[in-house]
């Protein structure tokens, strides 16, 4: 549309057309009285989708504020592109996770490629390299067409984005369930290193100083995405979709290489990525931040479509693009640093101190609006909130024990679950290795990066259990945390902090928004626990399909730190005669399990219980003995519980079998998914050393050399067969289900 | 002796190769950027992997166009030894340093593991510290490494001992004869889809690749005592 | 025997990266005339004996999987073969 | 202002594994009358002002950049654009 067919102000206003990008009569009178008049179509645009739950949080900042954000460790907590923690010599890691959810419902492969982008963006437009990407999925249980098509179309978009720019893809998580099917989950998460007098923020300061575009030129794509991103999912979304984004990651590094030379240069005063809401979010937010205004003529921005309006420009998405402010008079400086990348960087306007955004279009001022108003005065809503009546149900059941026939032939069905079945299929097409420092790569419980030029690792995992947080939002929202750290800490590294992706059905829905809130509370109280604050996230609500949510997902990204190289430990054995130790009590907890949805086919009951003090107290007690050279090997339990873990233990050693004795009722002893547990194994030299760091470690068996697992109890074997048997079994899984070689 | 290490725009094992050579090899080394114009300082060229210009159009295709080729086709020229890994490889066929070309995986997907390579000719200028047969361990990470090249061209390889490594066992992108590199007829240009440069470290999985380099070092050693 | 020539291409409003890359390409090899590259595909495929109409058929397999319809159009032509 | 069209395909001797692959997927939807499928390249190429002869340039940049003539070859049509 030309602006000359914009709906004038009237119309826009008596025709309710607001409503139509998402905004409420309270907002529009909110806006017009901040303007003190009506605003046009352009601005009305720009409220809208800086107003949207996606760009403003109005719905969840509430939740978040329950979140621990601060440390000793945090330089840089929420509210920037990254989040900051010091590793020790004047060094950083800069960490965030985004969601790409409903591009991806829509177009997998470009949804979650052009995801794998925006969150890398995000860390080097804190001045940090990049120098891994992790990633949580969820999917429908790969039972139908669509079904496989997205998941093997995400999984090629993460894949050709992060390869093709050349940043390795470690590690991440997978679950498959029912409730994902028409809406699937896509987070991304981007690791970065960064020294600390590298550090830049998103600010326009300094009256006068140029505003400069650089990048790729803004097209017609993704108008409206973040407001479309704050909608349910239905038929008639497909509809209004925005033009789909098509990413482009030689594009992009091009601009990481040009932007990370640029952050050297005292030229630079502020640097932003234009995501969601690309050129009105950054503009704003940055001028915002620093309390200025910024004035832009639209006609200098570099466009790859002819005749846009002034709206269509500030409400595009086009990828790989960013906003610098520099100072006055060093533009050329600048601007030959992507010369030589071949990009575009085009001084479009201006820092000013009247704290207004206002555009300029064909020689007319066409919107004219405070800065801040867009970036701060979101209205913030208190959403009503309501237990669902299953939690009571749920509460009112007994634990107990799932029936099962044969003991090995269950291990087998559980190893074969798609989610926790051997995701290989998956990151086989991944470049794990690329800038040689993935030190442990995606098959343990967490990656591990060396830090060139030093002796330290950085461990990084994702991880949540939406079942246990469905059914018990608060204690699943702790074990989400709790799990990731245990990753981390058996991998040999301290967690430093967390970011998170909370994704939830529609906040409208009081049930849901009980959902948020609880699962916060849990979130925060094992941040606390654990020491490892939230130094950024990313919120994604109405994923809901026809009306039906997703399970509550908050997905955790968590980094620590290892000190040094020689402590990296990995979940496989290692050698026949170590000793295995089981550490942590087992007790009949099936809700939420592998076990419970593959005998019943669903899940209900009590999630597992969780004690954060013995949780923290544990994690220490490993952390010790791995840093005092006592662990070969070293996993936690999760999924499918004990059977499972020590089968994926043998899993990648080569010749190796485990014989274990495991006390208490079969069942129970096998599959439970009771929290806080690690299985480890020991040099028999150790042992004793071991136990009087965990003087209730269980002593269960040994590693063996005959490539067998073997479970027992007191009464007689339960479970024997090949190594070669249950990894065939696990490894098969996926591949045999997306019937695709691998 | 000095080494170049090409940086394309998209190249991303770049410093892969830049810190196998400095840190691994203790050479010395430099990055020469696409539009160089001589690299006679240098006595040895190493194309990195990576996706130069994204890929997009044909693998190598457009880093074919850059200046800097036409000193890569004289320094081959000249005898100097010259090394391709993966989109390396595929760059140096798209100049016609080396024959065939590298069509997509048989499998159509992009594939990163680490698979065992024979050594087939442990007499070149880049596996002489390998023995003859040796079968090791280096990783793989491409989407198009499937080396195809017509009969006539197969039957001259072959001839002349340019099949320099096959892949022992799984073939994992269907290459012809599980070749997995090649040199060219002067034995000076090898073009390779394995990365030797990142198996020079142990702790990484494996150090199996650091041969390649040292065995560059040895023959221009012994052709420079003087 | 029927030979379906297919050509696949992104819809105009959709970035094309490829295109885009080629286009600079050209540009610096001295050929400033090109304005625009766009890159599509172009199949052939060759149906033997059915007894379904072509033109249904061809166009299902295109909507179904030749061509992906959120951000390409698609457009064929029939040629008898041998 | 000329708009060229060109095609690039894959030779006949090299084997073209998406082409088999996406024959494959088409049977295994019950088209099994597809025979074969062949996929190459289709490039919309906008030519502007220029002294050069159309054909020679054309030519030029197919040989130099846009086919691989070891695998590929090539054809175009050139249509008059507005
Ligand atoms: N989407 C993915 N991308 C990369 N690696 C993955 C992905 N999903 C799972 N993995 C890897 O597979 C291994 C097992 O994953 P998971 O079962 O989630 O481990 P855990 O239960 O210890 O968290 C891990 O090393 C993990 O990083
Ligand atoms: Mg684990």
């Amino acid at each position: 549309m030309s602006a000359s067919l914009e709906p004038t102000q009237e119309q826009i206003k008596d025709q309710k057309l607001y409503a139509g990008m998402g905004m409420s009569d309270e907002e529009f009178a909110m806006v017009e009285k901040i303007l003190g008049r009506l605003p046009n179509w352009t601005e009305t645009g720009l409220f809208s989708v800086m107003w949207s739950e996606h760009c403003s949080y109005k719905n969840s900042k509430p939740v978040l504020r329950k979140f621990p954000t601060k440390g000793p460790q945090v330089l840089q907590g929420p509210g920037e592109g990254a989040g900051i923690v010091d590793i020790g010599d004047e060094q950083a890691v800069v960490f965030k996770m985004e969601s790409h959810n409903h591009p991806s419902a829509i177009e997998p492969y470009q949804g979650a490629a052009t995801g794998v982008g925006g969150i890398i963006r995000d860390v080097f437009s804190m001045g940090a390299r990049p120098i891994a990407m992790l990633n949580s999925l969820r999917f429908g249980e790969l039972q139908s067409e669509r079904g496989k098509y997205l998941f093997e179309e995400v999984v090629a978009g993460i894949a050709g984005y992060g390869n093709c720019i050349g940043i390795p893809t470690v590690g991440g998580e997978i679950q498959f369930d029912p409730c994902y099917e028409g809406n699937p989950l896509v987070n991304a998460m981007c690791v970065g290193l960064i020294d600390h007098k590298d550090i830049q923020k998103g600010i326009a300061a300094g009256t006068g100083n140029t505003v400069m575009y650089v990048g790729a030129k803004t097209g017609r794509d993704g108008i409206h995405g973040a407001t479309f991103a704050s909608e349910e999912l239905s038929e008639a979304s497909e509809e209004k979709r925005p033009a789909v984004q098509v990413g482009d990651p030689f594009m992009e590094k091009l601009l990481l290489e040009a932007c990370l030379e640029v952050v050297k240069s005292d030229a630079l005063v502020g640097i932003q990525d234009m995501g969601a809401a690309g050129l009105t979010s950054s503009s704003a937010e940055m001028a915002s931040k620093a309390g200025s205004g910024v004035e832009m003529n639209l006609d200098l921005v570099p466009q790859r479509e002819t005749g846009m309006t002034a709206y269509e420009m500030m409400l595009s998405e086009s990828q790989e693009r960013m906003l610098l402010v520099v100072k006055k008079g060093r533009e050329d400086e600048i601007k030959a640093i992507f010369d030589k990348y071949g990009l575009d960087a085009v001084a479009i306007g201006h820092v000013t101190d009247d704290k207004m955004l206002r555009l300029v279009h064909k020689g007319e001022v066409v919107a004219e609006v405070p800065a801040d108003a867009l970036a701060e005065d979101a209205p913030v809503y208190h959403k009503p909130s309501k237990e669902p009546a299953y939690f009571a149900e749920f509460q009112a059941i007994e634990n107990s024990e799932p029936q099962v026939a044969d003991y090995k032939e269950t291990l087998k069905a559980l190893l074969q679950a798609p989610t926790i079945a051997s995701k290989e299929w998956v990151y086989d097409q991944y470049d794990y290795q690329v800038r040689t420092n993935t030190v442990v790569a995606p098959g343990s419980d967490a990656a591990v990066l060396r830090v060139r030029g030093t002796n330290k690792g950085l461990a990084m995992t994702t991880d949540c259990n939406s079942r246990y947080i469905y059914l018990d939002p608060e204690t699943g929202g702790k074990i989400a945390v709790a799990e990731a750290a245990r990753n981390i800490v058996a991998s040999g590294g301290r967690p430093l902090a967390i970011t998170d992706c909370l994704n939830f059905g529609n906040p409208e829905k009081p049930e849901i928004f009980w959902q948020i809130e609880k699962s916060a509370d849990g979130i925060a109280a094992a941040c606390n626990a654990l020491n490892s604050p939230v130094i950024g996230g990313n919120v994604s609500l109405y994923n809901e399909r026809s009306g039906e949510a997703v399970y509550p997902t908050p997905t955790i990204g968590m980094v620590g730190l290892i000190d040094d190289l020689t402590q990296v430990t990995t979940q496989q054995v290692k050698q026949a005669g170590d000793v295995v130790y089981l550490v942590g009590e087992t007790f009949t907890e099936f809700g939420g399990s592998e076990l419970q949805k593959l005998v019943h086919g669903k899940i209900f009951g009590k999630a597992p219980r969780i004690d954060l003090d013995l949780e923290a107290q544990r994690q220490e007690a490993i952390l010790t003995a791995i840093r005092e050279g006592l662990l070969q090997s070293a996993h936690d339990v999760s999924e499918g519980g004990v059977a499972v873990a020590l089968a994926e233990k043998t899993f990648g050693s080569d010749g190796l079998g485990v014989n274990v004795t495991l006390e208490g009722s079969a069942v129970t002893a096998l599959f439970s998914e009771s929290q806080s547990r690690f299985v480890v194994t020991v040099k028999e030299e150790n042992t004793a050393a071991f136990e009087k760091i965990i003087p209730d470690a269980k002593k269960i068996g040994f590693v063996t050399d005959d490539a067998n697992l073997s479970i027992n109890d007191e009464s007689g074997n339960l479970v024997t067969g090949s190594v070669e048997e249950f990894r065939s079994a696990w490894k098969g899984a996926i591949p045999c289900l997306v019937k695709s070689e691998a | 002796m000095k080494f170049a290490v090409l940086v394309f725009p998209g190249s991303n094992c770049d410093i892969d190769m830049y810190h196998a050579i400095k840190d691994e090899l203790g050479e010395e080394v430099e990055y020469v950027w696409h539009d160089a114009t001589d690299l006679s300082e240098f006595d040895g060229i190493l194309v990195p992997g990576g996706f130069s210009y994204g890929d997009y159009l044909r693998c190598g295709a457009m880093a074919n166009q850059s200046n800097v080729m036409a000193e890569v086709k004289k320094a081959a020229e000249a005898g100097k030894p010259v090394l391709g890994v993966c989109n390396g490889f595929q760059i140096l066929t798209e100049a016609g340093l080396l024959p065939g070309a590298l069509l997509r995986n048989k499998n159509l997907k992009f594939m990163c593991r680490t698979v065992q390579l024979k050594v087939e000719n442990n007499d070149t200028l880049f596996t002489n510290q390998y023995e003859a047969g040796q079968i090791i361990n280096i990783p793989i990470a491409h989407g198009e490494g499937n080396y195809f090249c017509d009969d006539e061209t197969l039957a001259k390889l072959k001839a002349n001992n340019q099949i320099v490594f096959t892949y022992s066992g799984d073939n994992p992108n269907g290459s012809l004869e599980d070749i997995a590199g090649i040199v060219n007829e002067r034995g000076n240009v090898l073009g390779m889809m394995p990365h030797p440069e990142r198996a020079v470290d142990a702790l990484l999985g494996s150090d199996d690749g650091l041969k390649v380099f040292k065995s560059i070092v040895k023959m221009w050693r012994e052709s420079h005592v003087s | 025997m029927t030979k379906v020539k297919i050509y696949v291409t992104l819809r105009e409003s959709v970035l094309d990266p490829q295109g885009s890359a080629v286009q600079g390409s050209l540009a610096k090899m001295g050929y400033n005339e090109v304005e625009d590259v766009r890159i599509g595909k172009y199949l052939e495929v060759v149906i033997g004996d059915t007894d379904r109409d072509l033109d249904v058929l061809v166009k299902e397999m295109c909507e179904k999987l030749l061509a992906n319809t959120v951000i390409e159009d698609y457009r064929y032509e029939v040629e008898e073969a041998n």
